[in-house]
């Protein structure tokens, strides 16, 4: 793992921290495949394998005050801010227990209390949305920052350019991360991108814009710390361009043809997570029975809510009619 | 001048007043839309002098973008706000509908009720104005097929004030649709109250009672009905004329209580009929009133065609007071 | 294989076909949307090995920029090609809506006719598959409601080939309304004839013979229709099934026809059922049968929410063959 | 008038022509205007005044069979394409021998046999249609350009950014011709756009994109010339920015309170049209009786149209369902 060697780098703590996100997002990814695999749950599932090192570098920058968007592909983005297991393993099962007491499902995980204010299955459409939040912030004068998370497919949609445009225009504090996995669904970007670099279109807007290697921990925790004092200094949005690779493909199922076997070796064979393990161990960050207690932790907290999810109630059946407006209408 | 003595002013007037007691009531409330700021204050002046008075972080100028104004007004909702986001003119919901029906209309039922979208979005609709097919269109049906929007469509000044203050303070999404051409003509101006009258929403107004039809309708077309019960009124047919006021929610019960009465209804609105939100309200009267009606429910509505430029054409797309009348004479045979 | 033979396939297989044909009889069809070309052949496989055949010039995929997809085969449809653009589901029409109904729906008429637009717009569509509030609606009604455009929701394979190359070669803008449910489940496979059998657009299929009641319906929704209709042949009820095929151009004679005999009919759709496809067809129903009805029309059709996730609750959400059989039940008391 | 002076510059013949062109769409813009004010005809009518170097620019470039796609404001579009006059003013009218039957109006005008093939009121709209043209004279193998005309302000919507980047990546021949007159509606385009030129936006796309002075005939000759030569010649789109002025607001009665007087003021004061009529004298490329002969013949042809489309029925009542669909449909 090459990490840029700089002064103001993250201390040990931060670092740990980092690792026990990303180790989180890995296991519960994990537990989700294989319990999808054997069947034992039935559900649609986008894996963010590959993508963890994304989310902790922004997250450890943020308060539980600061706002998240995200989309489908989301799980990591999910756990980094901090949304509980329980509840959300509740949620992708659809259960009474679950963040949006099963209504919204893993396309939709919304927990206000941890920040994470909306996940949206429409590619692109949370840019917009974000800027809301933003511009929340703005009015009410708090320092508030606003991260939300897309594809590199979706900066070719409509709302990202609405979005970045707004966003600039009236400097707000919002941090766009594009997580450039390099396809959407079974595109690869190339093919449907009129730039290499996703960060070249934030001069479109007047925008800082950045590539970063996503798969190096370090390197995302200095885009997206600067990216955030700016926006909470009110000094207005950047789009962070961080490039990472999905493991999995589009979703559980695909069959990957449309993606190079060669390329995937690689990009598996240097899976980031077990790359910055090592790389805390051997630069003496943290020691092997430090993580190992992190790794047993999170164990047994997905244990517990998988356990928590299955036996919990489906939702009961009035439900069908609730929240669709605040009272019941017809 | 006192409360008591009447008020006439024009809708536009109405709406710029509703937003302004909003806003002077709650902080949270803002507006954000195309050219709405100072000097100009809206294409259509509706929100003239609101920047100098609340200041433009306020009344926000926004770019060409209508995904990201709706989008803008779907977060800062979420996060505690009662924006005001102007869609110009109707037919342009249409580039930015996803932020509509997926988002504003769908967040709270999706996160299970732990975050809601208290937004209005104010736009002005009708033909009547040679606009041409894509700046004349009534689309409220397109909204009222999607749960979790509310819809409101005020018929004068009076209601255009309690309603639009009703909506920027109700906890859900509201399609608020203006009739373009009530705006500034003089014929619509009514009496206003002064202050905080809300009109809450869901509940139909008895504009004139009758007793032998009734004829439902919404918005500029409650105008016409009045027109159709008067000619009608000197034939000596008795026509009960209800604005519904808002669509959803529908006072239902208003609407089948004056039907059961005089056994006959017309559904009148300016929007193409085919689909329209007089489909529902026929389906419905029917399927509450069966039998105990005197004739089926008639709808009168636009053609189904895109709205025509040419005078003619166009006056012939829009439902007249004697295509009214003749619904009605219909229904009487 | 005979072509006398029955050749059971599925809906996916049958629409692949029904695009290979009419790619293969006129070079100016091409197929744009998001990967749509090998090797994956679209996310659901529906245009699988298209692109190897035809090329990838003329099996497009594009960027995920659904405004831009339909832009463009709008303005190739002007300029005389027949572009099959897929919207990949059609909750996503809410993101390109302005492409189609301002401009597809709107052209031929704006233009006075100089200009057209024989385009097809496929999209999947449906609940059941627990993909949420996002990725689950019918939304047919919005469609409806816009003049120039036509309506097609096939509920079976060989309609489904039919239809499509019909609409392809339509000389209109179609959206073409696939029940995702259906495109490989063989339960809803079916025989399909080889070659180029088209099926008209504007002709309905009376799926079963029956005289107490008739039940309307289209897409998936036959299905349950017809498992009501056994259902209820067991109690001595009788039940005529109308597949509509298509909304619109909608073959009014052959419901009015039906239910003249009938005196009772049923509509059924899954779209939410305010302001739905049913509330047109009820209204219709009555205006022009009214006072001949043993019963009103009943209107079976998606609950008046957002489609929600958890298995049990959109089961709930969707209409059952038990509600159809209900519903049906309600009118003979 | 600053021209750059380049070998490669028009010949006298295109020169003339250009201001042909320019002279035609002053005097149409000038009747309309006064017809308007008199009260003699009643419209919604968005002057092209100050714009008519843009089209006449790119329209001498173009065959009959090249299309154009323009919006509400696109008299001077229509014209410069050879939309005829009388067909055009009976639209505008809304009378039954207009181009298209007085169906769809100014905002609408549709006129294939000259090229002009979509005109559009929804703002950006055109951009993603024009592409539609351009694919189709890919796949046909013509060499047929498109050209798409659209404001500064349609820069800033989405179907701009998916139009832009879907001709980029396809390299479709297309030119995407931005007539900056620096205000969308009311709004000053510093306060609507995050950049300073709209041809930087280019660059998102990977596509060239220039910025010229729109109200220099020989300028836009130039880049217009470019542009279309590269599409003809398969190799892609071009962004082409001219900047200009619109000399009577967004639409007739606009009051106009939100224009500084004095930058208007230099504005008109500057005028093309004449500026380059006086130009063509001084350096000898026309003379002034040929240029009158010229203006007469457009004073002509302009009365000759008021006059047909005064003197045209209105459509008849049956003109409201057909053209719907082919048929007549329910
Ligand atoms: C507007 C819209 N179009 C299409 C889709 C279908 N879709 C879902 S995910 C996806 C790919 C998005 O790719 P990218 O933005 O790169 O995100 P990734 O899945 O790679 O994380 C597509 C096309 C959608 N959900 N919304
Ligand atoms: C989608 C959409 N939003 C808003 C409008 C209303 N509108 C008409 S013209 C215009 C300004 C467009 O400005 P610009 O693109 O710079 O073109 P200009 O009028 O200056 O030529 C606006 C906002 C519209 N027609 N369509
Ligand atoms: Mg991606
Ligand atoms: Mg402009």
């Amino acid at each position: 793992m090459a990490t840029t060697n700089r002064p103001d780098s993250p201390d040990r703590e931060t670092l740990v921290q980092m690792y026990e996100i990303q180790s989180k997002i890995k296991t519960t990814d994990e537990r989700f495949r294989s319990m999808l695999t054997s069947g034992q749950i039935q559900l649609i599932y986008y894996s963010p394998r590959g993508q963890e090192c994304i989310s902790a570098g922004y997250a450890v920058h943020l308060r539980p005050d600061d706002y998240v968007v995200t989309i489908y592909r989301g799980l990591h983005d999910h756990l980094a801010k901090g949304v509980p297991m329980r509840e959300l393993w509740a949620e992708f099962l659809g259960r009474s227990t679950g963040t949006c007491k099963g209504k919204g499902g893993p396309m939709h995980i919304t927990h206000p209390d941890s920040g994470l204010v909306v996940t949206t299955g429409i590619v692109g459409s949370g840019i917009p949305i974000a800027n809301g939040f933003g511009l929340a912030a703005q009015l009410s004068g708090t320092d508030q920052v606003t991260v939300v998370n897309f594809g590199d497919g979706a900066s070719n949609i409509g709302a990202f350019h609405e979005g970045m445009n707004m966003a600039a225009v009236w400097k707000l504090p919002v941090v766009f991360v594009c997580q450039n996995n390099l396809y959407g669904e079974h595109t690869p970007m190339s093919m449907s991108t009129g730039v290499e670099y996703i960060s070249e279109r934030a001069a479109a807007y007047g925008m800082p814009g950045v590539t970063v290697n996503g798969n190096d921990p370090v390197a995302m925790w200095h885009a997206a710390g600067e990216a955030i004092a700016r926006a909470r200094a009110g000094e207005g949005p950047t789009l962070i361009e961080a490039r990472t690779y999905r493991f999995y493909g589009h979703l559980m199922g695909d069959a990957m043809e449309y993606m190079p076997k060669e390329e995937r070796k690689a990009a598996m064979a240097a899976d980031p997570v077990p790359a910055f393990r090592a790389w805390l161990l051997e630069n003496g960050h943290a020691t092997e029975a430090q993580l190992a207690e992190i790794e047993d932790k999170i164990v047994a907290m997905v244990d517990d809510a998988v356990e928590f999810a299955m036996n919990s109630p489906e939702p009961s059946l009035d439900e069908l009619y609730t929240d669709v407006y605040e009272e019941i209408t017809k | 001048m006192t409360t008591t003595e009447p008020r006439i002013i024009p809708m536009g007037l109405a709406l710029n007043e509703a937003m302004d007691i909003a806003m002077g009531l709650d902080e949270k409330v803002f507006l954000l839309g195309e050219d709405i700021a100072e000097p100009s204050g809206g294409v259509y002046k509706i929100t003239k002098g609101l920047s100098t008075k609340y200041g433009t972080h306020r009344v926000r100028k926004t770019p060409i973008s209508e995904a990201a104004i709706i989008g803008a007004a779907v977060g800062a909702a979420i996060a505690g706000y009662k924006p005001v986001a102007e869609i110009m003119i109707m037919d342009f919901i249409a580039v930015c509908l996803d932020q509509i029906t997926n988002h504003a209309a769908k967040i709270r039922y999706m996160s299970g009720g732990q975050t809601t979208v208290p937004m209005v979005i104010r736009t002005s609709a009708g033909a009547g104005r040679q606009f041409g097919a894509q700046h004349s269109e009534m689309l409220e049906a397109w909204a009222v097929h999607t749960p979790g929007l509310k819809v409101v469509v005020p018929s004068n000044p009076a209601d255009a004030k309690g309603l639009l203050i009703s909506s920027i303070f109700d906890p859900d999404p509201v399609l608020f649709v203006e009739p373009m051409l009530m705006y500034w003509d003089p014929q619509y101006a009514c009496d206003v109250p002064v202050g905080d009258n809300r009109i809450p929403l869901g509940k139909a107004n008895i504009v004139r009672e009758g007793k032998d039809v009734t004829v439902i309708s919404y918005g500029k077309q409650v105008h016409d009905a009045v027109k159709a019960a008067d000619i009608l009124a000197g034939e000596g047919v008795s026509v009960e004329v209800i604005d519904l006021r808002t669509l959803v929610p529908l006072d239902e019960a208003t609407v089948l209580a004056s039907v059961s009465k005089t056994k006959r209804a017309v559904v009148v609105h300016e929007a193409v009929t085919r689909c329209g939100f007089g489909a529902e309200l026929s389906s419905r009267i029917h399927e509450e009133l069966f039998g105990t009606l005197a004739a089926p429910v008639a709808r009168v509505g636009g053609q189904n065609t895109p709205v025509p430029y040419a005078k003619n054409l166009e006056t012939a797309f829009v439902p007249q007071v004697a295509d009214i009348v003749a619904a009605i004479k219909s229904l009487n045979k």
